[in-house]
């Protein structure tokens, strides 16, 4: 791996950049592997990074149907926090903040986090409430939120409209200064680089159809595109396919795959300076390191595997962020995409094992896992590693949802993101 | 924007005036208290969550009425609908063209 | 240079409030809906969207069990409903003062309406009805001309209703 | 008259001029003209600068599909708005228009520097480095980065414009107005079918406004457009100019964007200043025609570099000559139509290369009659020029090698790659392409939706085609909908057939490491680049893009696609169709968020709901709260109190004489029919059959998860009938889950919902003189058989109401519900009668006070849907005997029977101090974090009782009942004793008496 910094990127312009090597290679499938991974997103990289790097596990796959990154991890708004309510949640994203600010020097791939603040805005005596309660169990938890008045509020965030007159008055926000964005992208590239730099071997275009499991019940590999792949152990990280995948090794899942749209305005010098986020108003924007405003919208009602989304709710959103910033009513939109993520019932994620010997699952995100990326990758291999959950990941099971140990940060605030 | 076809209006009609209302054909278990906690779970919350032909619930506002529908979630295209209570329809092979 | 004038009718539309009437939601099963007919002395049409009328009451079928009963004020239904009671089980349950009605009029009523209607207003028959929603409040839409609808939305509802028709009617006067 | 204008020629009024400013300085163009044909009128390439290097740019395009000329135009105040087409935005008086991305100015920019060290700003060049030190990331490098973003600047004002909607419901939408497209509608609007033709131009014609020498039918092509479009407006056809189809919905749902008011000097009061069209069409035609594709050489940007098309365009739709001694390069024949109508217009144009060794020999007979001088076989290797071009270098190729460049001076260089059917809303339809390696091109392939394609837009190439086959699609579009038509003929004079061969960059006998060859001019893409990518591993289109950013700068890769995929296809070895296109995405155009808003914007953004009483409330000066989506009264102060004296004042005048509370807004449901009760008690956790008509009782709604759903007071009016109330909030969740298992589950039932939340508007009455005051104003109810939670239909102050005596305070208290527009009477007619008493109004905050200080929960401020009937106290409301009910089962999970639940609790502070809800409680205030949390405060206020009050979710809470616990607050730990909920009047003495 040619090792990246400003030297390297100086000879090689003096060359003409005829050096560089390829970030990852073209890998076929071998006949058997240590472990699977199905999904080439940031968890599925990130975890196969993992495993050779602190498990010293290198025999490793990761199998993709498409491009590597081309699921939510390519088409997210890039928000990342972890001032959630929940010990559970708090800890799980605080340990991927942790993992977030070393990232890019660990992969030795700048994955430009950018610590530029999370705010959350409360419009009613309710969001306060909520908003208050985040902030003192985050205080405890010694997860960085804090709140701010409205006039606090307005001086961060000079765009902000906090008139007594608007529908949804502004009053006050709880922000995370170490919350902030990534370059999407460069997350699931810098994991692919450093995972193939250990050994590795990524295979693209390579749909996994189905998981095969031997006669005692217990996983032995993938049926694929490319035919069977042996396999020690096999980790599900399909993102809003999930349940197709975990239905091919007999287990059916508490997961539902909603369209989730976001969009582009186009580029505009920095005007916005940091992200907000309004639950009640349903509108989520940062502003891109290239000048395009970012916009999160809010998933359709139907399930669904096109990653399309209707008219109606992209019209809402944009109404919402005009509500909010009613200086961007004369900015246009430049594109808007969908991705499909899934959906647990209490909107919290499952990472670890299943009633499927060799089997773990990493799914459930919904709209809210790239924050997640480096922790999750780094407990799920964990937890395949040692076949046995971290503690951080411990309370994310599949058997909660029998149980009733549901960790409901969405009933306890209101969508989370 | 779906169009959509309500049984009982008889007419074909813009996804504003309807609810997306979950799976369909999951029925409410006779007598829970005879459930396993894991039994229960299943009626709870897995879900089949089918990429392609999905059985859902839709409600239509105009006629208050929830229905049944078939619908192929890779292209959002429904492939028939029906009332509440009538039985599964089956997938025959035009309706999973 | 040829300057497309869109195809609005930038006639004026009217906005009225009508006067409050009498309005009834009657819930019966089909097999009891001819007894209720009967003692009601009206026609109950079983078409979603299809209107009957008798002696000044007039009933719109509104779902499969489903009927909005309107009347003058002071009009007892109530009395024959329940002395079939018995046999007919059913629900009547006053809502006259759940909505208020407005009633729109003019040559450029289907482009008022086509601004926050999503269906085909304009297919509906003169003479039918439709349960719907108009931007984000459900209304019923009545036909009752070429040009003239009648429009129940929820009392609450109606300010925001008023203040978009307002916004469109003026913008249809502004003729762009 | 400047000299690129050429007097009498175009479709601009040359008697009317019209005069703008760019960079502040003043310029004339005419009616009719855009900001960039009036600029090229003048003799003003230099437009814009690139993003990434600060290039110097001109316009490259004349149309939509524009990436260089973006500037940013301004009307007034509010007004002014980044990164318009100046290729699209026509001339309006007094209109203000600025260039962007430079500084201090247009022709002297500082950050073109970046354009000196571009070496190092290869593609991806920012993820290998600015890592260390590690510092530097948060304090130097990302403001840098940061900082240089954008091209335009953003507005700074709110918008004083308004947008419009509409919904449109049409039998054809025909998307573009070529020839392609009116053929199509002529075809499509016979026996009546309901037809739209839309076109993003302000004028019908498509190419053929570029190419007026054709005639079709014997008519001169413009003469032909006018007469046509006249016959479709006489057969009812919608013609919608400046209309944009942005997005390809789900069946047939196509957005398009109009643009009403930016062409206006002035425009009319009240209109709005765009209108997005949501159309609902049985059929669709795309039309959409092709776009030109720049040809990829060193130097290939420079302003006067500009497309072949373009310039015929300038020339013949606005009279513009873009450059007196232009030369072309390219690969089509088409380009050559340009050379010849501006060598006819009086150009001495330069020279024709043309890539292809063999060129059609009635072309080089044309050339050579107009004394051009052809380089057929030839490739341009680079060009020269700072701020407009000045030279072009060409060379002969021959097997591959090229030699013997020779330099030739020009003022612009027209050039062609060919042409790419505009498949952008085909694609959004996730229709699938095919491609044609004839063409180099990619053609629409399988259908998912009911349209059809049509001219240029497939692929073919000439009017004659092109008319057929437009007529031939609107023609299916009719069958489509069931009905016949005439197949028509059109017969084309002077027509201009062409064909082309595709290209990767062109062969250069330069250092292609040094090649400045663009692919994509806004986000300086170059094929450089691109082969980068490919060599670091970036196999897949997609990755190359994101890699690189080929395509994704505002014209969406309409310039850039199919070069940089042929150019990847090259690097890997591949057929283009092996590797793909990326995929298209809506808008079609960038669309103001304005448009997207329509009316959601300001009082109309999301409907606000009042209660008959709300207008006395605001006259007497409410504060109001927005509840769900109503507004309701939160206090009323009066002159000189702040929120918590009003309160306190509101609460002790309720606690010692009477209150009135505009409760209208909560929720209600009639639940009617013979087996209204079996029904309540499959739906509520609590037992009905017992309740006796003429009661109430507290009922509780569980989710199937068995978690506290929503709660409310439930009257029997009769045998089968249930006056059922909700809270605010779920009045709408609770009926539809109602209907929902009435529907699904009971369809056998005799049981029906009606919401009558707003037949009624509800007026709550509490306080120890209540009845003194009630009494005398109600008739119709026997007061000996009237005790707590009762109800009846009676008159109350003359009026038909639902008279209920219920407490939520305390104190004894009663609603009366009558027809909501009796409402606002009988609140001032209670007022008045409550004069005697002091009667005070009182808000929703002071009702929470109440409520807390008698333990009453609120649904979703004191549970949280983690919260179970057990958990918040409420085991009572359960009826045991019960075989089932929603949500029985879940309450026997393991995990909500296990011990250590939080459970709910009242909190005293010993210091007296008010707790902050949502404040979190320890057991250790001494332990690190991250500290182990047992609970949070729920619910916490000043009382009527001289101490605060608070109500908590505790771990165990109930088996902790007099301990202390510790709520650790940024400015120290107070410390709290759990007791019970009620703190007031806990033997219910009050509202015995
Ligand atoms: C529009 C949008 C906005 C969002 N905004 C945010 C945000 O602001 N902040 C935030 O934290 N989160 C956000 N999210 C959620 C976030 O993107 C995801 O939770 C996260 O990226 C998931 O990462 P992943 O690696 O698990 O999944 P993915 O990146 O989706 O990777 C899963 C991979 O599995 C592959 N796969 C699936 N099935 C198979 C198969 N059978 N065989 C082989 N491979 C298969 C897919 O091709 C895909 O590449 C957003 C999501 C969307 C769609
Ligand atoms: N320079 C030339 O010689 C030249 C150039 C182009 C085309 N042609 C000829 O023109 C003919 C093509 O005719 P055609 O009718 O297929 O195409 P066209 O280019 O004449 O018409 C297409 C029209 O659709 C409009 N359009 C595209 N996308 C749109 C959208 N999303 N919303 C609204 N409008 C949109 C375009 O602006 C254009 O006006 C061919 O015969 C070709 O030979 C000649
Ligand atoms: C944070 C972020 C920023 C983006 N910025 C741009 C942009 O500047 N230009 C652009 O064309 N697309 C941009 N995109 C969208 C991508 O082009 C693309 O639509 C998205 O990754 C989904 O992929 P798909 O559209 O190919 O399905 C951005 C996406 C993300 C997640
Ligand atoms: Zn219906």
């Amino acid at each position: 791996m040619t090792h990246f910094s400003a030297f390297s990127l100086l000879k090689q312009a003096l060359n003409g950049h005829k050096g560089w090597r390829e970030q990852w290679p073209d890998s076929q499938p071998k006949a058997e592997y240590d472990v699977v991974i199905v999904g080439a997103g940031g968890h599925g990289l990130g975890a196969a990074y993992y495993l050779a790097k602190e498990h010293g596990i290198t025999n490793v796959a990761v199998i993709d149907k498409g491009w590597l990154g081309g699921g939510n991890t390519g088409r997210n708004t890039t928000i990342i926090r972890s001032n959630y309510l929940y010990d559970e949640s708090a800890k799980l994203y605080d340990h991927a903040l942790d993992l977030w600010d070393g990232l890019s020097q660990e992969l030795n791939y700048n994955v430009m986090y950018s610590k530029r603040g999370v705010l959350m805005l409360a419009h009613n005596v309710h969001d306060v409430q909520s908003f208050q309660r985040h902030v003192n169990s985050n205080r405890l938890n010694g997860v960085d939120n804090r709140w701010l008045t409205k006039e606090e509020a307005k001086a961060f965030c000079p765009p902000l409209n906090i008139s007594p007159d608007a529908r949804y008055p502004v009053m006050g926000g709880a922000l995370q200064m170490r919350a902030g964005t990534a370059r999407h992208d460069a997350v699931a590239w810098g994991y692919a680089r450093a995972a193939a730099a250990r050994g590795v071997d990524i295979i693209q275009n390579c749909a996994v159809g189905a998981i095969r499991r031997g006669p005692d019940g217990a996983v032995i590999g993938v049926e694929t595109a490319k035919g069977f792949i042996r396999a020690k152990k096999v980790a599900v990280s399909a993102a809003g396919n999930t349940s197709v995948v975990m239905d091919s090794a007999g287990l059916r899942m508490p997961l539902e795959s909603f369209p989730l749209q976001a969009l582009v305005s186009e580029p505009v010098k920095p005007i916005f300076p940091c992200v907000v986020m309004s639950n009640t108003v349903h509108a989520y924007i940062s502003q891109s390191d290239k000048g395009e405003l970012v916009i999160g919208s809010g998933t359709d009602q139907y399930t669904s595997y096109s990653q399309r989304g209707g008219l109606p709710l992209i019209e809402h959103t944009v109404a919402a962020i005009c509500e909010v910033f009613p200086i961007f009513t004369r900015m246009r939109m430049l594109r808007k995409w969908g991705g499909i993520v899934d959906v647990t019932p209490d909107r919290s994620a499952i990472l670890g094992k299943t009633p499927v010997k060799g089997l773990y699952v990493n799914c459930g995100w919904g709209t809210g896992g790239f924050k997640a990326t480096p922790g999750a990758a780094h407990l799920l291999a964990w937890t395949v590693a040692r076949d046995e959950p971290h503690p951080l990941n411990a309370p994310f099971t599949l058997e909660r949802f029998a149980t009733g140990r549901l960790i409901d940060e969405a009933a306890a605030a209101a969508v989370a993101h | 924007m779906l169009l959509i076809h309500c049984p009982y209006c008889d007419d074909t009609l813009p996804e504003l005036e309807f609810a997306y209302a979950g799976e369909a054909h999951i029925a409410r278990p006779a007598d829970p208290s005879a459930l396993t906690d894991e039994e229960w779970r299943d009626f709870l919350f897995i879900r089949t969550n089918a990429r392609g032909p999905h059985y859902e619930r839709w409600r239509h506002i105009g006629c208050g009425r929830l229905f049944n529908a078939l619908r192929d979630t890779v292209s959002d295209r429904f492939l028939t609908t029906y009332k509440a209570g009538e039985a599964r329809r089956p997938l025959t092979n035009e309706a999973a063209e | 240079m040829t300057y497309e004038k869109h195809q609005f009718h930038s006639a004026p539309v009217l906005i009225e409030d009508l006067a409050p009437v009498l309005r009834l939601s009657l819930r019966v099963k089909p097999a009891h809906r001819d007894t209720l007919a009967r003692v009601l002395g009206l026609d109950l049409p079983v078409r979603v969207g299809a209107r009957s009328a008798a002696a000044g009451t007039e009933a719109l079928c509104l779902g499969p069990d489903e009927w909005l009963l309107t009347a003058p004020e002071g009009t007892d239904l109530t009395t024959p409903a329940r002395a079939v009671h018995a046999d007919a089980p059913h629900s009547l349950v006053d809502i006259s003062d759940r909505e208020i009605t407005l009633r729109l009029t003019g040559p450029a009523v289907l482009d008022l309406l086509s601004a926050c209607c999503p269906r085909n207003v304009a297919a509906m028959p003169v003479g039918a009805a439709a349960r719907t929603v108009f931007d984000s409040a459900t209304v019923i839409l009545w036909r009752d001309g070429i040009d003239s609808f009648r429009m129940d939305v929820w009392r609450s509802f109606a300010p925001h209703v008023r203040s978009l028709l307002a916004q469109v009617q003026g913008e249809i006067a502004a003729g762009l | 008259m400047s000299r690129y204008r050429i007097s009498g020629k175009g479709r601009v009024d040359h008697a009317a001029p019209v005069s703008f400013t760019f960079d502040g300085k003043t310029y004339r163009g005419l009616r009719g003209d855009t900001v960039a044909s009036a600029l090229l009128a003048n003799g003003v390439h230099l437009m814009g600068r690139s993003f990434k290097y600060h290039r110097p740019r001109g316009a490259v395009t004349a149309g939509s599909e524009e990436p260089n000329a973006l500037i940013g135009t301004s009307r007034g105040p509010g007004r002014f708005e980044p990164n318009t087409r100046a290729t699209v935005q026509e001339l309006r008086a007094g209109l203000v228009t600025e260039s962007q991305n430079k500084w201090p100015s247009l022709s002297f920019d500082l950050g073109a520097v970046n354009d000196r060290a571009y070496m190092l700003f290869s593609a991806g060049f920012y993820y290998k480095t600015f890592m260390w030190p590690k510092s530097f990331w948060d304090k130097v490098y990302e403001p840098v980065i940061r900082g240089a973003a954008g091209l335009g600047r953003s507005p700074t004002e709110p918008d004083p414009d308004h947008y419009a909607s509409r919904y449109l419901h049409t039998d054809v939408l025909i998307v573009g107005a070529g020839p392609a497209g009116i053929a199509a509608a002529l075809a499509a609007a016979q026996s009546g079918a309901d037809v739209t033709l839309v076109d993003e131009n302000p004028e019908m014609g498509g190419s053929l406004l570029s190419d007026p020498g054709v005639a079709i039918d014997g008519r001169p092509a413009w003469d032909w457009i006018d007469a046509q479009l006249g016959r479709l407006r006489a057969a009812g056809v919608r013609l919608m100019t400046r209309t944009t189809a942005i997005g390809y919905y789900h069946q047939n749902m196509v957005g398009l964007c109009q643009r009403l008011t930016d062409h206006l000097d002035s425009p009319p009061k009240g209109a709005p200043r765009e209108r997005m069209w949501r159309v609902r069409a049985s059929q669709v035609v795309l039309a959409q025609g092709a776009l030109e594709k720049p040809l990829v050489f060193d130097g290939n940007d420079r302003p006067g570099v500009m497309l072949a098309g373009a310039a015929q365009t300038y020339l013949h739709k606005y009279g513009v000559r873009v450059g007196d001694a232009p030369a072309v390069v390219t690969s089509h024949d088409s380009a050559w139509y340009a050379a010849f109508d501006l060598a006819d217009s009086g150009a001495k144009v330069a020279a024709i290369i043309d890539t292809r060794a063999t060129v059609r020999p009635d072309l080089l007979d044309a050339a050579r009659q107009r004394g051009i001088e052809v380089l057929a076989g030839h490739t341009v290797t680079t060009t020269t020029g700072r701020l407009r071009v000045k030279s072009l270098r060409a060379a002969a190729v021959r097997g591959g090698t090229v030699s013997g460049g020779r330099t030739i001076p020009c003022d612009c260089l027209l050039m062609c790659g060919g042409w790419t059917p505009s498949l952008h809303l085909f694609s959004h339809t996730k229709g699938s392409l095919a491609w044609d390696a004839d063409g180099g091109t990619f053609l629409p392939d399988r259908k998912t939706e009911a349209v059809e394609i049509a001219g240029a837009g497939r692929g073919l190439w000439g009017y004659d085609p092109v008319l057929a086959d437009g007529a031939a699609a609107g023609l299916r579009a009719l069958q489509g909908l069931g009905r016949a038509g005439h197949p028509a003929a059109f017969r084309v004079a002077n027509d201009r057939p062409g064909t082309g061969t595709s290209h990767t960059e062109l062969p250069t006998d330069g250092n292609p490491g040094k090649a400045r060859a663009f692919v994509d001019f806004q986000n300086d893409v170059t094929a450089k680049d691109i082969r980068l990518a490919v060599r670091e591993g970036m196999r897949s289109i997609e990755h190359v893009k994101r890699y690189t950013t080929n395509g994704m700068a505002t014209d969406q890769g309409k310039m850039s696609n199919i070069n940089g995929l042929m150019i990847a296809a090259d690097a890997l070895g591949k057929q283009p169709p092996q590797v793909g296109l990326t995929t298209f995405r809506p808008p079609y155009t960038p669309t103001s968020f304005g448009a997207f808003c329509g009316y959601l914007r300001g009082e109309t953004f999301q409907l606000t709901r009042k209660t008959p009483i709300d207008p006395w409330a605001e006259a007497n000066g409410a504060v109001f709260e927005p509840v769900a989506q109503w507004r309701r009264a939160w206090y009323f102060p009066k002159a000189g109190e702040d929120m918590h004296t009003a309160v306190l004042r509101e609460c002790k005048a309720t606690r010692a004489s009477l209150g009135i509370f505009d409760a209208s807004t909560l929720g209600k449901i009639e639940v009617a029919g013979p087996d209204a009760v079996e029904f309540m008690n499959r739906m509520y956790t609590n037992p009905w059959t017992k309740l006796q008509p003429g009661r109430c009782r507290y009922g509780l709604l569980l989710g199937e998860d068995g978690f506290i759903r929503d709660d409310g007071v439930i009257g029997r009016l009769s045998p089968d009938l249930f006056h059922v109330t909700t809270t605010t909030g779920g009045a709408a969740r609770v009926l539809t889950m109602m209907e929902d298992y009435l529907q699904t589950e009971w369809p056998d039932l005799d049981v029906w919902l009606t919401s009558t939340t707003e037949q009624w508007a509800t007026v709550a009455l509490n306080g120890p003189n209540v009845l003194a005051m009630l009494k005398p104003l109600v008739q119709d109810v026997d007061w000996d058989d009237f005790p707590h939670m009762s109800c009846a239909e009676c008159t109350v102050a003359g009026l038909p109401a639902r008279l209920f005596r219920l407490s939520f305070t305390g104190e004894i208290g009663f609603e009366v519900n009558v027809p909501a527009r009796h409402g606002l009477t009988l609140w001032e007619t209670l007022m008045e009668a409550g004069k005697p008493f002091d009667i005070c109004p009182y808000g929703t905050e002071t009702m929470h006070v109440l409520r807390a200080e008698k333990g009453y929960i609120i649904v979703g401020q004191d549970t949280d849907g983690t919260v179970t009937p057990q958990d918040a106290g409420l085991d009572w409301a359960i009826g045991k005997a019960k075989k089932d009910f929603v949500g029985k089962r879940s309450l026997s999970r393991p995990d909500i029977v296990a011990k250590g639940r939080k459970q709910l609790v009242g909190l005293l502070t010993e210091d007296g101090s008010l707790l902050q809800e949502g404040a979190q409680i320890v057991l250790d205030p001494d332990q690190p974090k991250p500290m182990r949390m047992v609970g949070h405060v729920t619910s916490s206020y000043p009382s009527t009782m001289g101490h605060p009050i608070a109500m908590a979710v505790i771990e165990g809470g109930f088996d902790r009942m007099g301990e202390t616990v510790f709520i650790p607050m940024p400015d120290g730990v107070r410390r709290a004793r759990i007791t019970s909920t009620v703190f007031y009047d806990p033997d219910n003495a009050r509202l015995k008496a």
